[in-house]
């Protein structure tokens, strides 16, 4: 069960033919959940600068 | 957390059998969670409304990106499985029909609540259309059914198409918990800064910089 | 006999504070002016005696619930595809229209009354507005800045009819942020503010 | 009640725009599509019944558009609050004023059209009936849509509730099958008209709390 699928890494890449769907597929997918995750930490970054600006200034 | 739910997503695709069928680890937990973030956001709608819990109106108003995004992530892989398999990158099938109309459905809530200058009464606002949306949610798939099996008596059913082998099913269980986490903690995160952005008058926002 | 009291009101918007802890009441026959500057909040505060706006704290009372209330925002509710005649009957029965009648003669506007609302100028459009609210035979009046817009002649016979249902033990309550000549309570809300 | 029925109409009935324009869109799609195809290539009679389900939605769109716009804007929505206390009543007369004035015209020139397209005399009834009750659907829904979004015009709040109106249009398509092959018919309208009460009832209670969010 935990034998790997593929004999080599082109196979990997391969897959058959179907490896330009898989991994773009995956490729895409994850970035988009990445670049989510670095947008949400830097949306946290700037409400932090405003509070201590809103707080310095008052 | 993050290390962990990344390598659970990571670890199953080695695994297992099969060529283009490996984009189901990613495109069937994203459709399970397109439709369970709908959910969490139509019962924080309903304590926004019933009890004017605040933070359930922030809650949905940080959910509904990560359910659009997920969405997406879902109708696209499907899209692209649907390349190799069916020869067609769009169907109109009935699973597909009701998912892109979710998706609408996000959108439309995001620019709903974009839309207002007063706060608190694009939350309530919002609330409402969660809340009509989730009723609408089973209409839509039942009748969007009825609908197609008078189009294409013989449309391919996505859940059909997976023989449910130990090897393959394990894995698919593990990644589907492991995008759930991953959406947690960006549901955490997001909702964190959102939460921070609104009471930023407050004085214990100061203590969270 | 005490017609609405509001007791420790406090507003806020997006979390900022517009006013904290008012109270007042208004009894029959008594006027209340609230004065402030721009952007005091005086507007919302008629709507929350209204009834429309719902106040972050304190409450309303009124002495019973169904106090014949009638206002004149900032908006005058004229529908402008309709003559004012129209626009008096969309309200009024027969009997009441009448009265309506009356005052558009009161007011000067006998001779437009058969022209298309929009057609009018502000300060007649203004005029219809405060004839709708007069002839509605209200116990309470509430007015939203009633004297912009109209010329002399006009405000000094707004006066004179808001003195005339003051005496008939009607309240009033009213924002402007010019002095009017009706005697009245004063509640200044930048100084409560302070 | 009756006071609102006939201000509503009244209204209505002095806006000219309001009433005739989505009757003359009704009309002009009607006509223009069959005149922008060739019609020897299709068989037009096959495919005219979804020309006049997407004409009717169009319609619908373009009929509710500034329903509680106009009065927000000009404050009478605030006068009617202060008389009535809520909503529920002003959504109710205005939602059968439009369905009457607005809605059963369009469902009667849908119907005529799609009989001059090769439908059977007979069920011009039937498709009447079935567009007047979709009419009613429609315009509940778009109401909805309407009063979400009256301080930015109607156009987003219709945008962001337009998957709703999705059920009707497919069950539409699913009757009008249903009246070419001739079974199954009332099971349909029976369906259509459960819904359509339900809606009446329910659709009001929540506008008027959409509406009370605005004026707030």
């Amino acid at each position: 069960m935990f034998n790997l699928a593929f004999k080599n890494f082109n196979e990997i890449l391969d897959m058959g033919g179907h490896g330009i769907y898989v991994w773009s597929v995956y490729f895409i997918g994850i970035s988009i959940i990445f670049i989510s995750f670095l947008i949400a930490k830097k949306r946290i970054k700037e409400v932090q600068k405003k509070i201590i600006l809103k707080n310095a200034s008052s | 957390m993050l290390g962990w739910t990344w390598g659970l997503l990571f670890a199953p695709q080695d695994a297992v059998q099969g060529n283009s069928y490996r984009i189901i680890f990613l495109h069937v937990p994203s459709v399970i969670f397109a439709e369970l973030v709908y959910f969490f956001m139509a019962i924080c709608a309903l304590m926004h409304l019933v009890w004017r819990v605040k933070l359930a109106a922030y809650l949905i108003k940080s959910a509904a990106p990560i359910g659009a995004m997920i969405t997406f992530i879902g109708l696209f892989s499907g899209s692209i499985w649907g390349i190799p398999t069916w020869g067609t990158w769009w169907q109109w099938d009935a699973r597909i029909t009701s998912t892109l109309i979710l998706f609408i459905m996000y959108l439309g809530i995001l620019t709903l609540h974009g839309s207002f200058s007063n706060l608190e009464k694009a939350d309530r606002l919002m609330s409402i259309l969660v809340i009509i949306g989730v009723v609408n949610i089973p209409i839509i798939k039942k009748s969007v059914d009825w609908w197609s099996t008078l189009h294409q008596p013989a449309s391919i059913s996505v859940s059909g198409s997976t023989s449910i082998d130990p090897s393959m099913l394990y894995p698919l269980f593990i990644s589907v918990i492991g995008l759930g986490f991953t959406l947690i903690s960006l549901g955490i995160l997001s909702s964190r800064s959102y939460i921070l952005s609104r009471e930023k008058n407050k004085k214990w926002a100061l203590k969270h910089v | 006999m005490t017609l609405v009291s509001a007791q420790n009101i406090t507003y806020s918007i997006n979390e900022n504070k517009l006013f904290h802890n008012l109270s007042f009441g208004v009894n029959s026959g008594e006027g209340l002016h609230i004065k402030g500057g721009n952007g005091s909040g005086k507007s919302t505060l008629l709507r929350i005696i209204l009834g429309i706006t719902t106040p972050t704290k304190g409450l309303i009372k009124r002495c019973s619930e169904d106090l014949k209330i009638s206002y004149l925002g900032h908006k005058n509710a004229i529908k402008n595809y309709l003559t004012p005649i129209e626009n008096l009957e969309l309200l009024f029965n027969d009997v009441e229209i009448k009265i309506a009648y009356e005052w558009l003669y009161k007011f000067n506007l006998s001779h437009v009354q058969d022209e298309l609302a929009a057609s009018l100028s502000f300060g007649q459009q203004k005029k219809l507005a405060l004839i709708r609210v007069l002839a509605q035979s209200p116990e309470l009046i509430v007015l939203d800045e009633p004297f912009v817009g109209l010329d002399q002649t006009a405000a000094d016979q707004l006066n004179h009819f808001l003195e005339e249902q003051l005496s008939e033990g009607v309240g009033l309550i009213f924002t402007s942020h010019i002095n009017p000549k009706i005697s009245c309570k004063v509640l200044d809300l930048e100084a409560k503010n302070v | 009640m009756f006071r609102l029925l006939k201000t509503e109409s009244f209204k209505l009935s002095n806006k000219l725009k309001s009433w005739l324009g989505p009757l003359l869109i009704m009309v002009l799609v009607l006509i223009a599509f069959p005149l922008s195809i060739d019609i020897s290539q299709y068989d037009l009679e096959k495919f005219y019944f979804s020309i006049i389900v997407v004409s009717l939605l169009m319609t619908s769109f373009v009929a509710t558009e500034g329903m509680f716009e106009e009065d927000f804007e000009d404050g009478s929505l605030e006068q009617e609050f202060l008389i009535e206390k809520d909503f529920y009543k002003l959504v109710l007369s205005k939602i059968i004023v439009y369905v009457c004035l607005i809605g059963i015209p369009i469902a009667f020139i849908g119907a005529l059209f799609s009989f001059a397209n090769g439908v059977a005399i007979g069920s011009f009834a039937k498709v009447f009936l079935l567009l007047i009750l979709s009419n009613l659907l429609l315009f509940n829904l778009f109401a909805f849509g309407n009063a979400l979004s009256i301080n930015k015009g109607a156009m987003l709040g219709v945008l962001s509730s337009l998957p709703l109106a999705l059920p009707v249009i497919i069950l539409l398509g699913r009757a009008i099958r249903s009246i070419q092959f001739g079974d199954g018919f009332s099971s349909i309208i029976a369906l259509m008209f459960g819904l359509g009460l339900i809606l009446s009832a329910m659709m009001p209670l929540i506008i008027s709390a959409a509406l009370k969010t605005h004026i707030d």
